[in-house]
């Protein structure tokens, strides 16, 4: 599948899935998306790329080693940010009632920007660890087509 | 009860979902039929969730200024959790596949009950 | 508010998050690391005893919303007991597989992803027991599942794979009945949380009587399949014998049994002791688990490999818990929850010990144990302690849950349930005997030769068998534990 | 045989599901499912959590517990995939 057309298009929308799946990601509190939604579509760059020019490019732009890391820290990010409640005296995964704000705002609803931002990570390598190494397995690689 | 079942056609068509799923996972020896299987009985589950949920008239649930009511938001916060659920379960099936095909060359049930004989 | 329990299932999260990370270290000591952590959360565990012992039950809320809002995690003694068993046995279980593992991993960094996955079981485990809302009892319940199916696909053989392959598709067929069962209970009540769907119950079995019953049976045989309720049982013995060892010590010792004491909690609090004398489920599941006691044993008469033996033994034992269970009277259910603990020690002594054989000689079949009492005096007394528990002779541990069931059974009126304690009883000692018999006395070879086991094989097979044993004599606080959970099931 | 049984089951399980639909709350009655606990979400959860979509509200503060189990089983996945990969690694037929 090693195509010239298919490389120079990828190439040209990777940046625009990037950021809309950023957008997701941080309007997840105001808007549809979230978390999950977000990190699918970051999730989705990453894949294409890997499909248009290999697994091994793949690797190379995102190493197996920060790829574990984002892995871990997405999910020791949101028990921290849950410990947090605990340290003010309030039950485990309790919203900060001071940093609510103004609804619709993106610096709003306390914590639950910055759990979305943890899943958004998490889910974003999951996916990402997961198809880069199922289609290692299979050996699909753009040499062999 | 015609009727009803028709006025009720979007729980009935998950239990349907739900049964052929059910069906496919149980009867069926390739193991990648039962992963779909497994799939098609968690989207009719998906779906039944989705329509209890839903309110005649009501909008989806992000607040925006008129708005007359809303659909009920807590089914569809839960089935984010199913899907979560269902994308691991697949995964791990499929990656299992993997190896059982590098094994015994074939992803057929019966065929591997038959390779694996008396092993152990 | 008490945060510990919480902690201890968030303590065990973090450790399994962070195992990965830490194992990129040739060096790390991953295994130390995994006792440590197990540690923590059985002095965890204690002191969140020792507070509900101060200060009695109590429910709490993680994040800090009221019940029919938010999710409610509920304190009680079945939670405290069951903490405790939990976090004991991983302790013992950690400790053994430090010296079991690379035998049976062979090294390379499946390890520290062994004991990453450990952890998430421990963490579900635990949660599962806690939980009071039943959504969250199925989200637990499935990272149970995943980790569990990858502890035993995590042994490089062939075998394993396709053991873990059933077991999963089973499983996933269970936990996609247990949440279409969630989904009806919902649809007639609107709430999630077990104690608020109690009240409501009563009003919707009323109007949709059929929601109810279906979403009941879908309960009953999604979390069956998980516990290895009888006709449900079929991935057990090839996933529990093909595991690593300390994984078949923990699947066969706790995760069965987590599921079923998910089962009783819905059954006994959601739709309440009340509700369930109107609709004949008890005496469904008492013919189930009286099958599986008979034909558990009766398949584990007829195996050659121990451990494919103890694992089709496991499938009787859960069959005296259930039957403990839906005989719904105090003695039954208190012999129930006795008995979750006494399996738990003496099965995963009966696997640490054939483990140990396994990992000295090699030998899995039963018929060259002949004269092994010899060769591994230890490891065979530990056995034969395990075994004749296992059969309920008076002095050991698994006497005593059985004495409880017998008189669970008289309660409620159903003398025939103590001829089927007795019966299968006999059963088991028609299998556990005659190994224990020709282990000492099978006359192959006169010379007494030491063990010369690694110290961490030892310690935990002494310290299960001399629970097993100290149970057995002194059992009044553990039956106060149990008499205590039984009291917040049965009202 | 085997076709016959498991058809019986199955027509069996279509019965009695059809027969529970044919008596199940009429849809998009919003009753009895959505009950004052949906009606506080609907009503309070801008208030509350601050947050305008009630579905992120509802998994990140007010069953945000839940969501962490949503994470671990994501992990749980991936852990269970790259052992499965990784320890399986060697030829055929072993």
């Amino acid at each position: 599948m090693q195509s010239v057309v298919l490389q120079t298009v990828i190439k040209l929308l990777l940046p625009f899935i990037q950021v809309y799946g950023l957008y997701i990601i941080f309007h997840g509190h105001i808007s549809p998306g979230g978390g999950f939604a977000g990190g699918a579509v970051m999730a989705a760059s990453f894949v294409l790329f890997a499909m248009s020019y290999g697994v091994g490019e793949g690797f190379k732009r995102l190493p197996r080693l920060i790829a574990q890391w984002l892995e871990s820290l997405g999910g020791l990010i949101y028990i921290a940010l849950g410990l947090t409640g605990i340290l003010r005296g309030a039950a485990f995964l309790t919203n900060v009632p001071e940093w609510l704000g103004q609804a619709g705002q993106l610096f709003s609803a306390g914590l639950i920007p910055l759990l979305t931002t943890a899943i958004g990570l998490k889910v974003c390598s999951t996916i990402v660890t997961l198809l880069y190494h199922l289609l290692e397995e299979g050996h699909y690689d753009s040499q062999t087509d | 009860m015609i009727a009803k079942l028709i006025s009720n056609m979007h729980f009935l068509t998950a239990m349907v979902l739900f049964l052929i799923g059910f069906h496919t996972m149980l009867t069926h020896s390739n193991l990648i039929k039962k992963v779909m299987g497994m799939n098609i009985m968690e989207t009719g589950i998906f779906l039944f969730f989705i329509s209890v949920g839903y309110v005649r008239g009501g909008s989806s649930p992000i607040a925006v200024p008129g708005a007359e009511g809303y659909i009920n938001p807590l089914p569809s916060a839960l089935i984010l959790t199913g899907i979560v659920v269902s994308v691991s379960l697949t995964a791990f099936a499929l990656a299992l596949i993997v190896k059982l095909y590098n094994y015994y060359g074939t992803v057929d049930a019966d065929k591997i009950m038959q390779l694996r004989g008396g092993e152990e | 508010m008490n945060h510990l329990p919480v902690l201890l299932v968030a303590l065990y999260l973090a450790a399994a998050l962070g195992l990965p990370l830490l194992g990129r270290n040739k060096k790390f000591p991953a295994g130390l690391f995994a006792v440590g952590v197990a540690g923590c959360g059985l002095i965890l565990a204690a002191a969140s005893a020792w507070h509900v012992a101060g200060t009695g039950t109590y429910s709490y809320f993680p994040g800090g919303h009221q019940a029919p809002l938010g999710i409610e995690i509920t304190i009680d003694w079945v939670t405290v007991f069951l903490h405790l068993t939990i976090n004991l046995l991983a302790v013992l279980v950690l400790i053994y597989s430090t010296a079991d593992l690379s035998r049976e991993l062979g090294g390379g960094r499946a390890k520290t992803w062994y004991y990453s996955l450990f952890f998430l079981l421990l963490a579900a485990l635990n949660g599962i027991v806690m939980a009071f809302d039943l959504f969250n009892i199925f989200v637990f319940t499935e990272i149970g599942t995943i980790a569990a199916c990858a502890l035993v696909a995590i042994r490089p053989k062939r075998l394993c794979v396709e053991a873990a392959f059933k077991y999963l598709v089973l499983s996933a067929l269970g936990s996609g009945m247990v949440l279409l069962g969630i989904g009806l209970l919902y649809m007639v009540t609107g709430y999630l949380n077990i104690g608020a769907m109690a009240q409501a119950l009563p009003k919707a079995f009323a109007m949709y009587p059929w929601n109810v019953l279906v979403a009941l049976s879908l309960f009953v045989i999604g979390l069956g399949t998980k516990a290895a309720l009888f006709p449900l049982h079929v991935w057990l013995p090839d996933a529990h014998s093909s595991a690593p060892t300390p994984s078949s010590a923990a699947l066969s010792g706790l995760v069965i049994k987590v599921y079923a004491v998910a089962m009783a909690r819905i059954i006994f609090q959601a739709y309440g002791a009340e509700l369930f004398s109107r609709i004949p489920v008890p005496d469904v599941i008492l013919v189930f688990s009286t099958a599986g006691i008979f034909a558990g044993s009766v398949l584990a008469i007829g195996q050659t490999d121990i451990k494919r033996m103890l694992a089709y033994s496991s499938v009787a034992q859960i069959g005296y818990i259930f039957l403990g269970f839906a005989l719904v009277t105090m003695n039954g259910i208190v012999g129930g929850i006795l008995h979750i603990f006494c399996h738990a020690v003496m099965k995963s002594l009966l696997f640490l010990a054939a483990g140990a054989i396994i990992f000295k000689t090699g030998i899995r079949k039963i018929e060259d144990l002949a004269g092994m009492g010899y060769r591994m005096p230890l490891t065979m007394a530990a056995f034969s302690i395990g075994a004749l528990s296992m059969v309920g002779i008076p002095g050991f541990s698994g006497f005593i849950s059985k004495y409880y069931l017998a008189f669970g059974a008289l309660a409620a009126d159903k003398p025939v349930y103590v001829a089927v304690i007795l019966l299968s009883s006999l059963l088991n000692a028609v299998y556990f005997f005659p190994i224990v018999v020709r282990a000492f006395f099978g006359h192959k070879e006169k010379q007494m030769t030491w063990d010369r086991l690694p110290w961490a094989m030892t310690v935990p097979m002494v310290v299960l068998a001399a629970l097993t044993v100290i149970l057995g004599i002194l059992p009044g606080g553990l039956v106060r534990i149990a008499e205590l959970a039984a009291g917040a099931w049965l009202n | 045989m085997r076709v016959a049984l498991t058809t019986f089951v199955l027509v069996a399980i279509g019965v009695i599901l059809v027969m529970m639909v044919a008596e199940m709350p009429e849809f998009g009655a919003g009753k009895p499912a959505s009950n004052e606990v949906s009606a506080h979400y609907v009503k309070n959860a801008v208030k509350e959590t601050g947050a305008s979509n009630f579905i992120a509200a509802i998994i990140l503060d007010y069953r945000a517990y839940d969501t962490l189990g949503e994470v671990i089983v994501l992990f749980a996945g991936i852990a269970a995939v790259l052992v499965v990969l990784d320890v399986h690694k060697g030829g055929r037929g072993r």
